[in-house]
């Protein structure tokens, strides 16, 4: 449906639309924002055939920023207008921004489905822990005791794991970055290039209503210590000089932290990551010293889009060109006269 | 009237749909009205387990399946336990006396066998050891007993194309076709269809018992075919995007009895549709929603549970002002209420069940082959005027069936869509003055490139705008808008009957026919009663408040608890009266009429 | 009337909300309307940044935050532009010029300086810079300079205190306590307030300016609180489920302006309160049946689109026959709408907006105070009745404030609940033949084991039936059990003025203060207009009808597009006009003045 | 809130209620309301302290047929209702019916944060992969291909794995078991025993609408090849005669069905099952040749319900009694006189 457009140059300024942004100052959003801005033009993107979907919270407002396509949805259903998007029209280049509370309180089971059926889209999930928009509340991310507004004496609910859900859900690609990591542009074009559903999740800080919650992860201190980027095929080191890394136990079936030289562990213990193993993938989701970031699962698989592309054509060469006037006549008729 | 009944195994649907078939091939007139257990297949016996299946059958147009069958055919003791009330007194009862075991006359709940207590006085009854006489007819053909003893329905079958002169060729074609791969089962099928028959010339039936003949009904000419109102919703709404000239997209959560649509709709991809079947109706519904965004006509179908968990997002559609059709394939509630029974009761829900000032059109199809038309004008509305527009049918509408004229297509006007493509000046909100619908810009467009959203839009620029004076413009314009679609319709005019008189009987929906034939009664009797039936709900049609005026008193039949009437009283100050039926079936005939005598004789008091 | 507008980091809401306390102190009587942008924190100097909070305060009744102030405060140029069109002609205008730097001017989108260009000549303009002399009066505690800035406000506050002679004390210990834990920023902002003050004293004010004193208002005497409207909710739930002797279960997923409710439950655990946040409002308001089911009483909040969300398990209540309050705190519509907005536009969604015939008991509380009151009936209604109750507030009642009586416990009436607990001939839906409620009977009970659903119910046993004729009983049992709550409500009677004459003004929710204040203006002119505010929306009150045809006209201004006019003139054929407002603001009194004299004087030609 | 009742020697008639069952014959879920009636007595259930709360579906009828309380919600609500009900009288045994369209379509985003919160309720998921009671349409479990009135080609959704979804979500008690197992009693009592949410599907056989699907794991012949019932701290063996068993690979990080005595292998090669390893429990949720049945992972942890009756009874000895007439006051109050 969507015209073949003359090639362009695109820059950032393409992608930025002439709106205010209205995040606090200092919010995690603006990060992500810039990142994404920056990385669509070098992806070949273009602003007619990019659209961002977005459903309700801070980060929802992400569409009015882009100078591209945009639809501020209701709370929770992106990814279900997202879909309807793409089978009305499949050459579109559709991004889904939502949160935690959008995408995993009242959404998760859009997201859910979403992600099993493996439509073509990249899904950007904004973890600040926190419901943002509506001032502050626990969300399903928030860390047990958290005190807030409707916790006031500690939440007692056990959060989910992003991840995890997406991987439950049978989630071809899994990926993980922060706001102000530089690698957030990777993960970006990695969610892009993968064909089907691309889930990222970001985390986010809300300097407003939960200020500091990934500082030990995000902190240029802290952080090396904390960060464990993948990278397929390459061992799972971190730390300041990679000087740690990851070894599976045989005997209990975990993942553990190690330190290269100390109690004899070598490079050879340490873990190769292979992002096509699911259960890897799974182990990768929550580790007890790091964050695992970057690509954790990706697997190429059946996208929805295209089986429905294809069965649409099949139809087509199998019962002819559409006519109405003998759809009608099928079965019987009779003619009064 | 016959009316065909037994366990949900016994095959009553296909002999119905046969009989149907075969009736509106010698010529006749009919309406059929099936009507099959909420259970899936319910222990064979037992009362809630019995299907049924109706004909109405005449020389003149019939509207309904009618009121009380002549000829009751009850295949065990629970069918006639369920139906034994209906027959009219002095009908005929064709009962398997090879069903009346002890066992089963325990399990319908009967202390003695009616057929030897006297109970059954009233009817003509003709009690025949159906099991016996088929499991004979097929003997020579080598089946296992169940096979056997389900050829029970085909031999009844012969009978009754016995009994009213109807011809067979059709059905033992279709048998044929049927067992294609098991030819043995069209051969036993067809010798018991041709036993029943022959049962039928030979035996000394009872007094009072012989062959019917009903003369063919004057109907016009054309070319006709038996339609139910999901498969002419479907059809139609695919005629309405070939007329606009779009791509469809049907997002749909299978329920009782809006799922055909889904599966109607899902066969017919060569047709530019896709169906979607959601993780719910929310999704269902957003996901047309992201469809229409995208340019095509996104439509999504449900019954009313499923309206009501869409509405917060029919809301966004009103608020993005972007097309939609929503089919409510109407049932009995509240709640999960009787799911396969029919309703009226969802019209408010569907005029004013959003939160916020949210106006949408809402239209309501009379007849199961004028959901066509009805679904064809809801897609003209809706991409006209850049709108949801709600499609009100009922169980009764989408599964009973009636011969239906098939339409001349090229007779249809098209309504191509053009999406808007002209940078110049452009966005998002920018209107047409006539019909105040906006602009339709679809991803993709170079140049067009905008944010649309649930939140208030400036009504110069489209974007987000917290402006008090803006909010209330848009919120008038949005209200006009819709008002405004009535200058595109009919005026309102009466359907039977002058445009004045002593009363105006309004109905909505699937009460056409029976609101037609009780006032063709009235007014053979002399009364002076019209019948208006309103297809365009809202907004109403422009002159109805006159016309209303124009009687003396005003009746709205309705098959829930009052709710037109309402809607008619608060717009036009008519002292509009309500007579409700919430049976989960149609009115009577007779109920009509006694009502409307009732009401015109008080008055002349 | 007074109205402090900055930025939103500027603190105006809690310089308001300290003026009013002293002014409620002072023996005013007040009301206010504290006006906040929709973004969390909007970036500096922006005019949608602007945080406003407007305070009306008299010696007489004060029933709404006034339409237009007498004096504006203005911390930056973007309040100025924002509200400098309702300040009226010749008000008292103060300003911070320190904050009128080409930035900041820029920002607001002023082209000239509206300080040196005479745009506000119309004024009575008081030009400081308050940012100096605050940082001034600060300047011997050590502080950053960002905290110094920060007590601007309290400067500001200090003057205003001068001018309407008010006491600091109470500010100045809210400082202390506020600031415990930095005692140097509790010694700024007092030496901040106090400069204010003084500087209000000494300085040389302009021509015109000078202290005003407003006389204490005649108030009923007893003690006095400010509530806001969530507050009062809130606490009027907790009183109810006190009175009717059961624990209360909160079921709620966050949703401006509903969310402080959830707040303000969420610490009352030790009253018996269980706060649940759920995953979203289906979850919200099943989790409450499920409570209802066990015997406590279900309770549910949220705003327009979750109410839209609810609906289907709504009418699973209604089916059910289960207690279940729903708080619907409206806001601007449709969709996403004007979320901090008010309006008055889901009386429809309230009365109509479900599917299937699903009558529920709806209210409206009048006034922030009110709403305590009215929560209570909720549930003495839901659970007298067995009954789903909706209890409509708005945005502006749920967060502006009013001096509050506090009310007389004691003289509260219990009804306290008893659980169903005797096996003879129990079965689910065992009737009170006064009420028509069912019994209660709850999980736990031995005996009474029983399952119940959203499949119609046989009226005699409480097991499913889709028995024809018991749908239709049953529907209209449920109407009927609704209709006879009216048996229990007080006959239909204005609030002010007589029971007939030239035009009755009929209200609902949270006009009441504007209304009843254009009333009192119209009939100290002479006008034969009184006032009627509803409270029960459904079922209306019993003398309606005939009170209505006791005036030459009836008004009904809403905060919507028309919509309890629609519910009258449906039930009573009245010819009530509607007068509309859909700004997501209350009633300007004087254009509600300008309306009905022009009306009055329409019909005296 | 409930009383206690007198102990009673219940039999499995006393939890049979008076009302006609109405599935189809043949259909599944008449050994399953066996196996629960059957079950209860031996647990110490009592008709008036247990509930069954279910959705919309054929499954769903299932509380009509026990004569303990019941409630026949709305599609795919019921674990929301059972939560409210938990928190109005945690003393109730609570039982949530759903099926796989009702618990994973409609309903998946309660399901998933019903296990996440982890309330003190027994899930029974009836899996016969289809909607049986709007007549057969493909359901969130049905395989790709599968042809149905609304699936005509063939359905292209991909499936998921309910115990994955389960376990993505935070399931700390994850079962599995199937309509006619002998088990099923075994995998009933054991979730009834777990305290928190325990989520047990259960393979059930839909004659009607998609008959057979499960027979090569179910059917008498073929059956022992292809299940493998799971016990804690014992090897993972199965096969008629136990010949066959699971390894994890070490190299792929994946287990694979060996032969005993084949290659080399022997008992000590086969992987013994910890029910508490969540990599294991994730590995187990999909095999090649086998289906994992028992109980697939268990692990205590905070029960929803627990903690704030805990939290109540803190602030009730924090606040003291309630006061309304000290609540109203609380803050500045004046008086009018
Ligand atoms: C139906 C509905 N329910 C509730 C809301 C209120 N609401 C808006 S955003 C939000 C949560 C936002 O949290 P998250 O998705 O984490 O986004 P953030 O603001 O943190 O970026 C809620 C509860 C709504 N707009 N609509
Ligand atoms: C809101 C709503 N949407 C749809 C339906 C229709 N519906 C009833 S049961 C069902 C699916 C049942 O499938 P499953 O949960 O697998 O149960 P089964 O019948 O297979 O046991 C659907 C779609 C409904 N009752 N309510
Ligand atoms: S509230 Fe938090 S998430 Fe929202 S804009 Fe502000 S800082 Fe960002
Ligand atoms: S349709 Fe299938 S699942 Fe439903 S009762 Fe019949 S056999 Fe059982
Ligand atoms: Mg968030
Ligand atoms: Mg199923």
């Amino acid at each position: 449906m969507s015209p073949n457009p003359p090639k362009k140059d695109y820059t950032r300024q393409d992608f930025t639309s002439d709106q205010e942004v209205r995040w606090c100052p200092g919010c995690g959003d603006y990060a992500i924002l810039a990142a994404v801005q920056r990385t669509l033009p070098s992806l070949g993107a273009s602003p007619e055939n990019t659209v961002f979907i977005s459903g309700i919270g801070c980060s929802s407002r992400f569409p009015y920023y882009m100078n591209t396509y945009g639809f501020h949805t209701i709370h929770g259903r992106a990814p279900a207008v997202a879909t309807g998007l793409k089978l009305a029209n499949p050459e579109l280049d559709v991004w889904v921004i939502t949160g935690d509370g959008d995408g995993l309180s009242i959404g998760g089971n859009h997201l859910l489905h979403v992600l099993r059926r493996n439509v073509d889209l990249q899904i950007l999930l904004f973890n600040n822990q926190i419901y943002g928009l509506t001032k502050g509340q626990y969300s399903p991310t928030s860390q047990v005791g958290k005190v807030t507004p409707s916790s006031p004496l500690g939440s007692i609910d056990q959060p989910v794991i992003p991840t995890r859900v997406a991987l439950g859900a049978g989630a071809k690609f899994v990926a993980r970055a922060f706001d102000t990591s530089k690698q957030l542009t990777d993960a970006l074009t990695a969610a892009k290039q993968h064909k089907g559903a691309s889930f990222v999740e970001i985390l986010q800080n809300c300097p407003v209503f939960n200020d500091g919650v990934f500082d030990l992860i995000t902190d240029r201190k802290t952080g090396p210590a904390h960060q464990l980027w993948l990278e397929h095929g390459k061992p799972m080191r971190f730390g300041a000089n990679g000087e740690r890394g990851l070894r599976l136990s045989p005997t209990t079936l975990r993942l553990e932290a190690v330190t290269l030289g100390r109690d004899g562990v070598t490079e050879q213990d340490i873990l190769v990551h292979d992002e096509t193993n699911p259960a890897l993938a799974w182990m990768l989701t929550e580790l007890a010293d790091v964050v695992a970031l970057g690509v954790l699962y990706r697997q190429e698989g059946p996208v929805y889009n295209e089986d429905l592309s294809a069965q649409r054509e099949a139809a087509k060469k199998r019962f002819g060109k559409p006519d109405l006037h003998a759809l009608l006549r099928q079965g019987h008729t009779w003619t009064v006269s | 009237m016959i009316r065909f009944a037994g366990d949900s195994g016994d095959g009553m649907q296909l002999t119905g749909s046969q009989f149907t078939t075969a009736t509106a091939d010698a010529g006749n007139d009919l309406a059929t009205f099936p009507d099959f257990p909420a259970e899936i297949r319910a222990p064979a016996g037992t009362t809630y387990g019995v299907s049924g299946y109706q004909i109405h059958f005449a020389a003149h147009d019939v509207m309904t399946p009618g009121d009380t069958p002549d000829v009751l055919v009850a295949m065990n003791p629970a069918a006639l336990k369920v139906n034994e009330d209906v027959l009219k007194p002095g009908g005929l009862l064709v009962v398997n006396t090879g069903a009346f075991t002890t066992n089963n006359l325990k399990k319908a709940g009967y202390e003695t066998n009616p057929l030897e207590d006297g109970t059954l006085d009233r009817f003509r009854v003709l009690a025949l050891d159906v099991t016996k006489m088929t499991l004979e007819s097929v003997k020579h053909i080598n089946l296992g007993a169940k096979d056997a003893n389900r050829c029970k329905n085909m031999w009844t079958l012969g009978l009754m194309y016995w009994l009213f002169a109807r011809e067979r060729d059709q059905t033992i074609a279709w048998l044929k076709k049927k067992f294609e791969k098991r030819p043995e089962l069209a051969e036993a099928n067809i010798a018991a269809l041709n036993a029943g028959h022959v049962y039928g010339e030979n035996a000394e039936l009872p007094h009072g018992i012989n062959a019917y003949e009903v003369p063919a009904a004057k109907l016009t000419p054309g070319v006709y075919r038996n339609v139910s109102g999901n498969e002419a919703t479907a059809w139609g709404l695919v005629a309405g995007a070939q007329l606009a000239g779009l791509e469809m997209v049907y997002g749909s959560y299978p329920i009782t009895p809006a799922s055909n649509l889904l599966h109607n709709l899902a066969r017919l991809k060569h047709f530019g549709v896709t169906t979607f079947q959601a993780e719910d109706e929310i999704a269902a519904v957003t996901a047309a929603i992201g469809a229409s965004f995208g340019g095509a006509i996104g439509v999504t179908g449900t019954s009313g549970p499923g309206v009501a968990l869409k509405s917060e997002a029919i809301g966004l559609a009103v608020a993005a002002e972007l097309p939609l059709v929503i089919v409510d394939v109407q049932r009995g509630g509240p709640s999960t209420g009787l799911p396969t029974k029919t309703e009226q009761s969802d019209l408010f829900q569907a005029v004013w069940g959003r939160n916020g000032d949210a106006p949408l059109a809402v239209l309501a199809a009379a007849t199961p082959g004028d959901c066509f038309y009805m679904a064809i004008e809801a897609v003209r509305i809706a991409v006209q005027y850049m709108t949801p527009v709600m499609l009100l049918t009922d169980g009764y509408l989408a599964n009973g069936a009636e011969p239906w004229l098939l339409p001349d297509l090229d007779s249809l006007q098209p309504f191509p869509v053009k999406h808007y493509d002209d940078p110049e000046g452009f966005h998002p909100f920018l209107r047409d003055e006539g019909t105040l619908a906006r602009v339709w810009a679809v991803p993709g467009t170079p140049g067009l490139e905008h944010r649309i959203g649930g939140l208030e839009k400036h009504r110069d620029t489209g974007h987000i705008s917290y402006d008090p004076h803006n909010h209330h413009l848009m919120t008038q314009v949005r209200q006009q808008k819709i008002a405004g679609i009535a200058r595109d319709l009919a005026r309102a005019k009466v359907d039977q009957g002058e445009d004045h008189g002593d009363m105006l009987v309004v109905g909505w929906g699937s009460t056409y026919g029976s609101i037609s034939q009780a006032v063709r009664l009235l007014r053979s009797k002399g009364h002076q009663v019209s019948h208006l039936h309103l297809r365009n709900i809202w907004p109403l049609p422009r002159g109805l408040g006159e016309l209303l005026r124009s009687f003396n008193s005003v009746l709205v039949p309705e098959l829930n608890n009052g709710q037109l009437v309402k809607l008619l009283r608060a717009e036009y100050l008519v002292d509009a009266e309500s007579l409700t039926r919430v049976t989960g079936q149609p009115f009577r005939i007779a109920a009509l009429v006694e009502a409307v005598e009732e009401r015109l004789q008080r008055s002349d008091k």
